[in-house]
């Protein structure tokens, strides 16, 4: 747990990642305007030059700046976010990827709902859950 | 490929990343241009920042043994491509380089391939027939596996690649386009028809000098 | 048919509307990168005040800038952003508020698909069913 | 109000309208700690957006009679707000000013107020006991037309408001956090209750002192 951060350090963590460092930053305003400083948030966009798409190593940057033992749920807009996500996992490896979960749901409404379920204290299996509810059919 | 045990030298892997990262580079354009047609136009910008990437670290990678070399390779994709084919082609190198004996015969790297590609399907969640890389990635696998000529392979790759065009795509950007997305390359097989037959090239090469 | 940007006038328009105006803005960056100038779009984001909200009159500019007899087809994120795209049909009115629709979607995949659909030619009907696949449950 | 034929008359618009600026600005801060509990914090910003936009136009709005005078303000709200609240709160005075005669009395304002509180209801696609602004809304609504008498409906207001602390939201922002609304008073109940006792408080007054 992170004493820094009062009790968020056992709430689960948040990592936004958009091929659009604006939609991904614009998120988190919007995240944290709902949650305010009670989960750990971290977002990244934007290729290895900047351009749109993603960075496998942002992504590990990101999901390691909000790790805790409660784990991590990751909202990921179109396809190559989710597939360097899924890369970001594998090269932080064993054990905590295990506690890293991508959601099948929507980027900006997935990471409100996600974030807001995990300021309660929810497991990582439920904010997961929550965010899916919104998932596409 | 000769059917005898092969060992790439340091040079030879040196010389294999500059061949591909010159292909890249100079198909960069056209890559793109495939990726406008079906997709977000970036294909030839990401593969160009990965091989790039490869080339500027080229030294470092090729001091390792083959194997390690491949996955090393495989890593710098997957770090700098910035797009769905990073993990894609770093998987196809990383798996390679993870299934490869240091030393090996046209056999034992057919094996290798096919596992490569493997993992590509699961990485992408695909199959073939979704008009991807696969699409010309198990083609050039299944030649391996026949043992077909270096020359056959390429030109198994050049066809499976055309081969695309008509098809519809399930899988990536190009699937948001529906039934529009036929007519057109995809860019991913491009670039792996590109790759196929720039080693084909450089092999062909060597085995003409030696 | 507006000449300028040639077939486009054709094709549905699309509006972007987020609370933020980042999420807007890079959504719109998304989209044009899958659809170049072939589709028109518009985006707004903020309240009045610029925070994190929706613009009545901001929304209604942005339909009326990318307006076609083809129709728009408009995605919205939360709530509030979605009554105010109502409100902002109610002001303009009809017959051309009939012609626009607010697509039940998530708003950065909503309108990249949207927007790839309009490109097609599809009509509002389909660009809108397109958007929706997407659709929370 | 009183059970005779009543107009407002523009200076009363005028001092109906400073009177709920004036609520509001007092109690934006306590209206925001609502929406910060089980929301995004903004209600108290953006009602004092949306009064503060009414009193700055309060001359051309009042020059109107008084059914086109709740009208603009209504969309002075709907233009000025920027969240859920706006469209509500703005189809709330825009249905009451098209429903209201130019003369009327209580019982035309019941019948009128009725109908504005169900064009919020259609506008939000919601209903009473999701714990949002129409749990204070229909009980005045029932208020008024049972004929209570302006105090009686002012307490039905704060009772009412009161009485969404227990609920669970089903709507807005609120309904994220599930169980976890229930326990605060929500922050658009808060609003209307401290409107409509502005509203009967100025009324008192007047009746006094006439
Ligand atoms: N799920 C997938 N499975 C296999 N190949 C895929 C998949 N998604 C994309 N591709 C391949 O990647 C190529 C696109 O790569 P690129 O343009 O670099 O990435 P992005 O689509 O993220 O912009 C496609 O042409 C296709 O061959
Ligand atoms: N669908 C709805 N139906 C009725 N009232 C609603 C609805 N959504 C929100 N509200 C009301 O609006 C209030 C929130 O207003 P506000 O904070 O200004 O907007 P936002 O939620 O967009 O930030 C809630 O407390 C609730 O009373
Ligand atoms: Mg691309
Ligand atoms: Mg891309
Ligand atoms: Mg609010
Ligand atoms: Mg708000």
């Amino acid at each position: 747990m992170d004493k820094r951060k009062g009790t968020c350090g056992m709430n689960v963590g948040i990592v936004i990642v958009s091929h659009s460092p604006l939609v991904a930053e614009g998120t988190a305003q919007m995240v944290r305007q709902m949650v305010g400083e009670e989960v750990r948030l971290a977002w990244c966009g934007g290729d290895p030059d900047g351009g749109l798409g993603t960075s496998v190593q942002a992504i590990i940057d990101a999901m390691e700046s909000v790790w805790s033992d409660a784990g991590v749920a990751v909202l990921v807009d179109l396809g190559g976010a989710e597939s360097n996500s899924e890369m970001a996992m594998e090269v932080i490896g064993e054990p905590r990827s295990a506690r890293i979960r991508i959601c099948n749901a929507p980027i900006v409404e997935g990471a409100v709902m996600a974030a807001t379920e995990a300021a309660g204290g929810s497991s990582l299996a439920t904010v997961v859950a929550t965010a899916e509810e919104l998932s596409p059919l | 490929m000769s059917k005898t045990m092969t060992r790439l030298t340091s040079e030879d892997m040196k010389a294999l990343i500059g061949a591909m990262q010159a292909a890249i580079a100079e198909n960069a354009e056209r890559l793109t241009a495939l990726d406008q047609a079906i997709g977000d136009g970036d294909h030839g910008i990401n593969m160009k920042r990965g091989f790039d990437a490869i080339a500027a670290d080229a030294d470092a990678i090729c001091d390792k043994p083959t194997p390690q070399a491949l996955s090393a390779a495989g890593m710098k994709l997957v770090m700098s491509v910035g797009g769905a084919s990073g993990p894609l082609f770093g998987t196809l190198f990383m798996t390679l380089g993870k299934s490869l004996p240091e030393d090996f015969e046209c056999g034992a790297f057919a094996d290798a391939f096919a596992k490569a590609v493997d993992a590509v399907a699961a990485r992408g969640k695909s199959s073939a027939g979704q008009k991807t890389m696969l699409d010309v990635l198990y083609p050039v696998s299944d030649a391996l596996a026949a043992g077909k000529s270096v020359g056959e392979v390429a030109a198994v790759a050049a066809e499976a690649a055309e081969a695309t065009v008509p098809m519809e795509a399930k899988r990536g950007r190009a699937s948001f386009l529906g039934e529009r997305s036929i007519g057109h390359m995809d860019p991913g097989s491009c670039s792996c028809s590109l790759l196929v037959n720039t080693i084909a090239a450089w092999i062909s090469a060597k085995e003409h000098a030696a």
